[in-house]
């Protein structure tokens, strides 16, 4: 089978910022996103919405550069006031010069 | 005391009370948030239809006075508030305006308690009071956020996006949209769906009683951060509201309003956004601290004006226009 | 016969007939969750208030005693139902302990549709039969778990909370806090709502009517386990119904209840919990196999008490008043 | 002029419209899914009791020619679709089919308009219209895909699989479901539950109302694909709308209905569907151009349809029944 | 702690192609999925459903052989017409031995 | 970009068990978790609720220690009698020490 390796970021957010991180991850260079409503718990527990405890996960694919950009933003722009979390890891992808 | 007895007998009140209670006793309880989003349509949309069709009786000259005053309110209170906050409270900035945005803004849900009180104490009130709703909503969170963002020096470039969102919430398109709805249907129209979206009729009851349900699920559910906020705001939450729906019963009456639509003026005044502005605020300030926003708003203000100061208000209002 | 058509063709016995045709047809159709649960919301709330406002009216007199045997009842269902899974049917003690918390404890759909059909029958029931219904939801859940946790020797430390789970869960928020809520604002608030709320009118009939297109629907799903659970269960999903429906009739009688409320007793203790139930069992007793108490309460004793059982009450109930 | 009017004041052409300027100001405003999903529920439940109660009613020679002619319709209006998209249109074959699969069905929403509107007009249509929705529902997907599963070579042996979800689709089964049930329980049970599900009522036209508030976020949501679409589509979505309608409105009164009921009749042959019909051409039809297909449906004959072509199909019926 | 090491499967696909899917899943040899409903954003934002940029988003834990013919098949038979992404990654398992 | 690499711990389980699961990944050393509503199909199909098929979907990013106690304590407790599914993936997370 034919893949690609990159990278895939998770992040999880506040629901506010859904709009503001997927913007901003298109303009950083992904060329997609998936987004699921999900609950957590964390160190903080701030919750500006209705439905306490409610987050966004977002997943996106991306190149390491792309991830490395995202990740860098995310900090400095998000990690000092909001409760996002972050992670990456490698994937496999078929068709994968799409995100690229 | 006649008068509060009645309210905190209804079935909202109780209501109210029953959801505060649930999340006491630590229930899991509580509606599908879609469920609760239905019927906040439901209960909106019935207001802005019933508006526009009373609308459509109203002469400019009764409404130009009301409107001026609301406009009036909507750009004082935030200022009080903030004042307030920083001055006698000491908060930060942020804190001071991000609460500023909220009692600068108004409760749609204790504006529909205050409408169904009135009118079950036969004080019918004028029938543009939807209008006045929309036109109290933004200003204060506009003004208080612009205060915040140009004393902490922050770009503010996202206070236009702030805006439109507001604009165009779910809120705004359901009383202005419903609004001109019933203006351009008319009374002919309105009578097939009005066994429906009548205010005062049992659906409509029924929908804000387990609409008031599911708000003191909400806010009992903030109970817990009451000792986070101290016992300043505990206080403001209580004595802010008192002054400001003083200060909106009284330029009511002096607007012309009726005993009933001036209660429900004061009312809005008194009341402070949970739902439009948080958001707006987490967005915009994102250092202020959210837990002294939401519960002052949501867990001190509310249960306190929809359990005592909308009969209070209505007394004012009732001595202000020469009875009670 | 007519007693049995008229149920029959009762708008929620057909609906609920073309529930689980649904199912039989393989169509992937049903309401969504969120609507299945709004309507539950709707459909006990109203329960609980319409019973709250009546009972205002009672006297300790007449509730002490149907109080005293529905206590009797949440005590004498599950260990009937053990000893005869036990003995009879030869079930693990874990499988036994199952089963008879969910026979042991109360559908609150069954009794919905119990108190409809008497009400169509001008068999008005007394005004307190939601506080029995809260009675008899959770003793036999706990008593059931109690004997499976010691005869399986668990340390069964989670039974108060599984306790705490059953008493704060949305039927007894509902029943129990629209009991007093009813109770509190009294008839002329009631008024007010009357026409939503009202359990003999439209509203709560539709709503019920749509509610058992869905629980048809469940119930159907469930058709295709039938075939594992055996031929005894079958049998018993039916014949320990007429046999605990009968004993509640007759106790219900003995204790001075009406034709109506006497029939709706005995349905009580003739049905069995698919809501409160499962989950206890499963975190409680694991080991229990949710293929037989799913199936049992669900697929069989739930359809055959919609539509066959509660006309059966109805009718010894009229024999046992002396009429019919 | 007076009855366009008349449709254009409606509180649900009013509700329609401010769904789309509420798209069209881009507000993020929209109905839950879920209570979008549970209005259409009972929007159909209640259109298919109620019909299945009055076609009790109906003898067999006032609906048989109705059928033959809905049969017929269903058979000639997925062809003439295919037809003018290739050889006018010069549309690919799979484009081609996939719009004929929308044009060949019919729009429950617009169905319900109609069938509002000439109530409105006290032109009562014939009680059986709704058992005419159904015949006219599923023929033409199938005539269309089986047309673009032959042209394209492919083996169509999902044509089955689609034949089966249509058939047992929400709409077929709320609206044969209720219609078994309405026809099953008869007037006196309906009595006990009209006041909810009467299709003349308010509570059927207010939620009908905030159905077409959503419908017209989901059509302005659309808009924004107009211009992708070009020319001869934004044509062919309102000519033939009008030359289906006028044939449905003809059809139907050869065949004896009344002017109502050819009316309706007419709205359903002129109408698209956009319900059933988009997952049955993906899913089989897979190179066909979704934004061909939605677009002209949603954006453009369906708000042709509610706002415009029912009124002008009435004045048709009205003329072909010698009035007008 | 004893795992077994496999490959997660993670497609992001159109609603109504949900059943397809998940059936030929478990015809390739899967033994199980889960499935989320989730909202995206791509290169083609075709959507068939009513709700505009819904999507589900469907993991399978299977053997790379698997894994492979997962993606050869999705490749084959969705990609020219459909809007599917699909990325591998690699997980270890506990109860490992009931995937494969 | 500095990140930390540690382990994230998917579950995936009866909706019934996700207070004992969640409070239990929190005793066991786990700083917060996300949890996201699922449905899916397995060996059992066992479901003890009224929604066929649903469950939930848990991620807990831990130290490579903590993952082996959430593996071992799911492995004994719930893999008898429940429908649990566990895998381990390695990630790279921003802000990593906050979650060990
Ligand atoms: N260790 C963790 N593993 C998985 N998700 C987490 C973790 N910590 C936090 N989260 C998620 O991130 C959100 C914000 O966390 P925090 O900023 O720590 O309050 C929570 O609501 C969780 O959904
Ligand atoms: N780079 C990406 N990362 C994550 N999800 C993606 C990405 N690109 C597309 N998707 C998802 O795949 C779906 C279809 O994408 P597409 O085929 O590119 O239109 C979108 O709705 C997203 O949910
Ligand atoms: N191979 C698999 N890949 C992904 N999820 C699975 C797999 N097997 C089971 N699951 C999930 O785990 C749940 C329980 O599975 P089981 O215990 O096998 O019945 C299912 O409902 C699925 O959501
Ligand atoms: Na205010
Ligand atoms: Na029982
Ligand atoms: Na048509």
């Amino acid at each position: 089978m034919d893949t690609v390796t990159l990278k895939m970021v998770t992040l999880v957010a506040e629901p506010v910022l859904e709009e503001k991180l997927t913007s901003k991850l298109l303009e950083l260079g992904a060329k997609g996103f998936t987004v699921t409503d999900s609950r957590g718990r964390g160190s903080r527990g701030i919750r500006a919405s209705e439905v306490p405890g409610e987050s966004v996960r977002i997943e996106v694919v991306v190149s390491a550069k792309v991830a490395d950009a995202i990740l860098e933003h995310v900090k400095q722009a998000f990690f000092p006031n909001y409760a996002v979390i972050a992670w990456v890891t490698t994937v496999d992808v078929v068709r994968g010069d799409k995100y690229v | 005391m006649e008068i509060l007895k009645a309210n905190l007998l209804s079935p909202i009140a109780l209501a109210f009370a029953l959801g505060i209670v649930t999340k006491l006793i630590k229930s899991e309880f509580s509606l599908p948030k879609e469920i609760y989003t239905g019927l906040s349509i439901f209960l909106l949309f019935s207001l802005g239809l019933k508006g526009g069709v009373e609308l459509g009786h109203a002469t400019f000259d009764s409404v130009a006075w009301p409107v001026v005053v609301t406009l009036a309110l909507g750009c004082v209170t935030p200022l009080t508030t903030y004042f307030v906050l920083r001055v006698v409270g000491k908060f930060s900035v942020s804190d001071a305006a991000g609460i500023a945005a909220h009692y600068g803004s108004v409760s749609a849900v204790t504006y529909i308690a205050a409408m169904t009180f009135v009118k079950s104490q036969n004080a019918e009130p004028e029938g543009f009071m939807p209008t006045l709703l929309t036109l109290l909503e933004s200003p204060g969170i506009h003004i208080a956020l612009a205060i915040g963002a140009i004393k902490t020096a922050q770009p503010g470039q996202s206070l236009k996006a702030v805006l439109h969102e507001v604009l165009t919430a779910r809120t705004m398109i359901l009383l202005v949209g419903g609004l001109l709805v019933g203006l351009a249907m008319g009374e002919k129209n309105w009578g097939s769906i009005e066994g429906f979206f009548d205010t005062k009729g049992p659906v409509f009851k029924g929908a804000l009683t387990l609409f008031l349900l599911e708000m003191g699920i909400v806010a009992g559910s903030r109970f817990g951060d009451l000792k986070k906020v101290g016992p300043f705001l505990l206080g403001f939450g209580v004595v802010m509201p008192v002054l400001h729906g003083a200060l909106g019963t009284w330029l009511g009456t002096l607007a012309g309003l009726s005993v009933g639509g001036a209660t429900v003026l004061g009312t809005m005044a008194a009341s402070a956004s949970y739902i439009a502005a948080p958001p707006a605020v987490r967005v915009t300030l994102p250092e202020a601290n959210p837990t002294y926003y939401l519960t002052s708003s949501l867990a001190i203000t509310f249960p306190f004006n929809i359990l005592f100061g909308i009969p209070l208000y209505f007394q004012i209002s009732q001595a202000l226009h020469g009875g009670g």
